[in-house]
């Protein structure tokens, strides 16, 4: 009884008539299309009556099988049809039948193949050597970066806490000084450590100001390893780190 | 330099790629023809076949990779505890149509398979086993679709020749795929 | 088991791993003693030192683990700098915008980003996927920007009316919403 088959386990109608004439033990290349429709119908109707969903891929083709089954109960008339037109009204469906199997076999065979990370196992992961590089590698910064980074520092600024500290203004120069002094004997310091804590705006912008001072003087060098990440401060040494610095004009159309 | 050295450089660089490596890009990297690089690699592939090791370099992707003997899968799984997974029969369907057929439309997709591919379609580009090549010149410009290199390297294939020969059927199948008890 | 067949699997095990595997964890895996575990991670380390090879086997903190050898590193390093650009999420998403909608103006990507675009833009510019096509009418004369040739040639289109279209893929992703997991 084919009640028992549960659409379910099937991909779809091609698959479940393959199924039905293996069961049945029929010839593909002369399916009994009036047995083969009645059992498939029998097995919709079934679903239908447990109130199933029935994808309408199947539904479609009950009614394939039963306008193939009207058509071949249709004396042939020798007038109105071609002889190339006259095939078999199952060939089509023997076609994609054969089609079908040839590709559900080909899935069976690929999922034998050693699958990655079923069967075989690679290193998908990048290696510790390859990270260490990635930190040393630093690109340099553009002044957008620069200007946005700045950006985001006074985003984090509360409105309150600069209105009361006009009183201790700090010049760009002692600023210079300071960052200098801060920079001495150390290879580099980020971006935020330049900053107390919870900087004024005042504070902030002298800070950025000096910091370009010193880019233009070719004292300091501006390095990222990753765009938008933390910019790092370097004291220029020598002037084989001039090439470093990405100051094109272009950069500040950006800004 | 001397070529005998190269050969633990290559199985270096090999060993640190998340990618398979092709010999071009080894030998770009080590500043020498191709010709020197490939029978290196063969070479590598037979130290590693013939030795009874855990690791064998594999030709994948147009590249080399090194992967575990699959004989020991179930250590491996056993020590990252990962479970393991498995493709839904839709899934391995769609993609042996389109690896077989590419390059090939939904349409033609669904027509094989008797139903809608759509979502199946959509999770295999998601999983990157399948890409978009172009559009077709009919009307509708529908999209076309083959399979990447990230699904020559799930699958252990050297490039789309490998692929196990398609069967051709005039009847059933006598051994007839799988049906009821396989699906997940 | 015989403990001669272990020797390949810790090879493995370990080669897999992307931290540093300990003997217990070995021990644990194999289902077997510390005691087999360990001499067979010696000879592991031995073999890979004695025999000329590109990668050897290290006890740090944590455990084992493959490393390349060190004086290697120039041409590790080699490699990594001939990898493919990758690209971020921000700069596809940008790009994406600027093919779909050019010619377009930067206020016009951030407002569909929601976010600033400049560094993305900058980086598109260098990388030369996107140029610029001229300045626009309005007060500021904003720049406009849109896909360059090298931008067609990456994504292997002839044109630009070679880009899927989004309706398409606004059905292929309602039907993956509307199926269940398909591929595990």
């Amino acid at each position: 009884m084919p009640y028992d088959i549960k659409i379910d386990n099937f991909e779809g109608p091609l698959d479940l008539l393959l199924h039905l004439i293996r069961k049945n033990e029929m010839n593909i290349c002369d399916i009994p299309i009036a047995e083969i429709t009645r059992q498939y119908l029998a097995i919709i109707d079934a679903m239908q009556s447990l109130n199933l969903d029935i994808a309408g891929e199947f539904l479609l083709m009950a009614s394939t099988l039963v306008h193939i089954k009207s058509r071949m109960l249709l004396p042939q008339s020798e007038d109105d049809v071609s002889e190339e037109d006259e095939e078999d009204p199952r060939a089509e469906l023997v076609r994609r039948l054969l089609e079908y199997q040839k590709y559900k076999e080909a899935a069976t065979d690929l999922d034998l193949l050693p699958i990655l990370g079923r069967e075989v196992f690679a290193r998908k992961f990048s290696s510790p050597e390859l990270a260490a590089l990635e930190e040393d590698e630093f690109q340099a910064v553009g002044l957008y970066d620069l200007v946005e980074a700045l950006r985001g520092l006074i985003r984090n600024v509360p409105e309150a806490s600069y209105h009361d500290v006009t009183f201790e203004q700090l010049s760009v120069t002692d600023r210079i000084n300071q960052i200098m002094s801060q920079l001495a004997g150390k290879e580099s310091i980020s971006f935020a450590e330049l900053f107390s804590p919870s900087p004024s705006r005042h504070e902030v912008v002298v800070s950025f100001l000096a910091m370009l001072e010193l880019v233009k003087l070719r004292m300091l060098r501006l390095l990222q390893s990753v765009r938008f990440g933390t910019i790092w401060l370097f004291p220029a040494v020598s002037g084989e780190h001039q090439d470093g610095l990405d100051f094109d004009e272009d950069a500040l159309g950006y800004g | 330099m001397d070529t005998v050295d190269l050969k633990p450089i290559i199985e270096a660089l090999i060993f640190v790629s998340e990618s398979p490596v092709g010999a071009e890009q080894l030998a770009e990297a080590l500043d020498v023809g191709k010709a020197v690089v490939v029978p290196l690699l063969r070479q590598l592939c037979s130290d590693y076949a013939t030795e009874k090791r855990g690791i064998v370099l594999e030709e994948t992707a147009g590249g080399f990779q090194f992967r575990t003997r699959p004989e020991y899968a179930e250590w491996v799984r056993r020590l990252s505890r990962n479970k393991p997974f498995r493709f839904s029969r839709a899934a391995l369907e769609t993609l042996a149509i389109i690896a077989y057929r590419q390059p090939i439309i939904r349409a033609e997709i669904e027509y094989l398979r008797g139903v809608d591919s759509g979502g199946v379609l959509k999770t295999l580009l998601d999983k990157r086993l399948v890409r978009i090549l172009g559009k077709k010149d009919v009307p509708g410009r529908p999209m076309i679709y083959g399979t990447s290199r990230d699904f020559l390297e799930l699958f252990g294939l050297k490039d789309l020749s490998g692929l196990p020969t398609l069967k051709e059927f005039n009847e059933l199948a006598l051994e007839a795929a799988s049906t009821v008890d396989e699906t997940s």
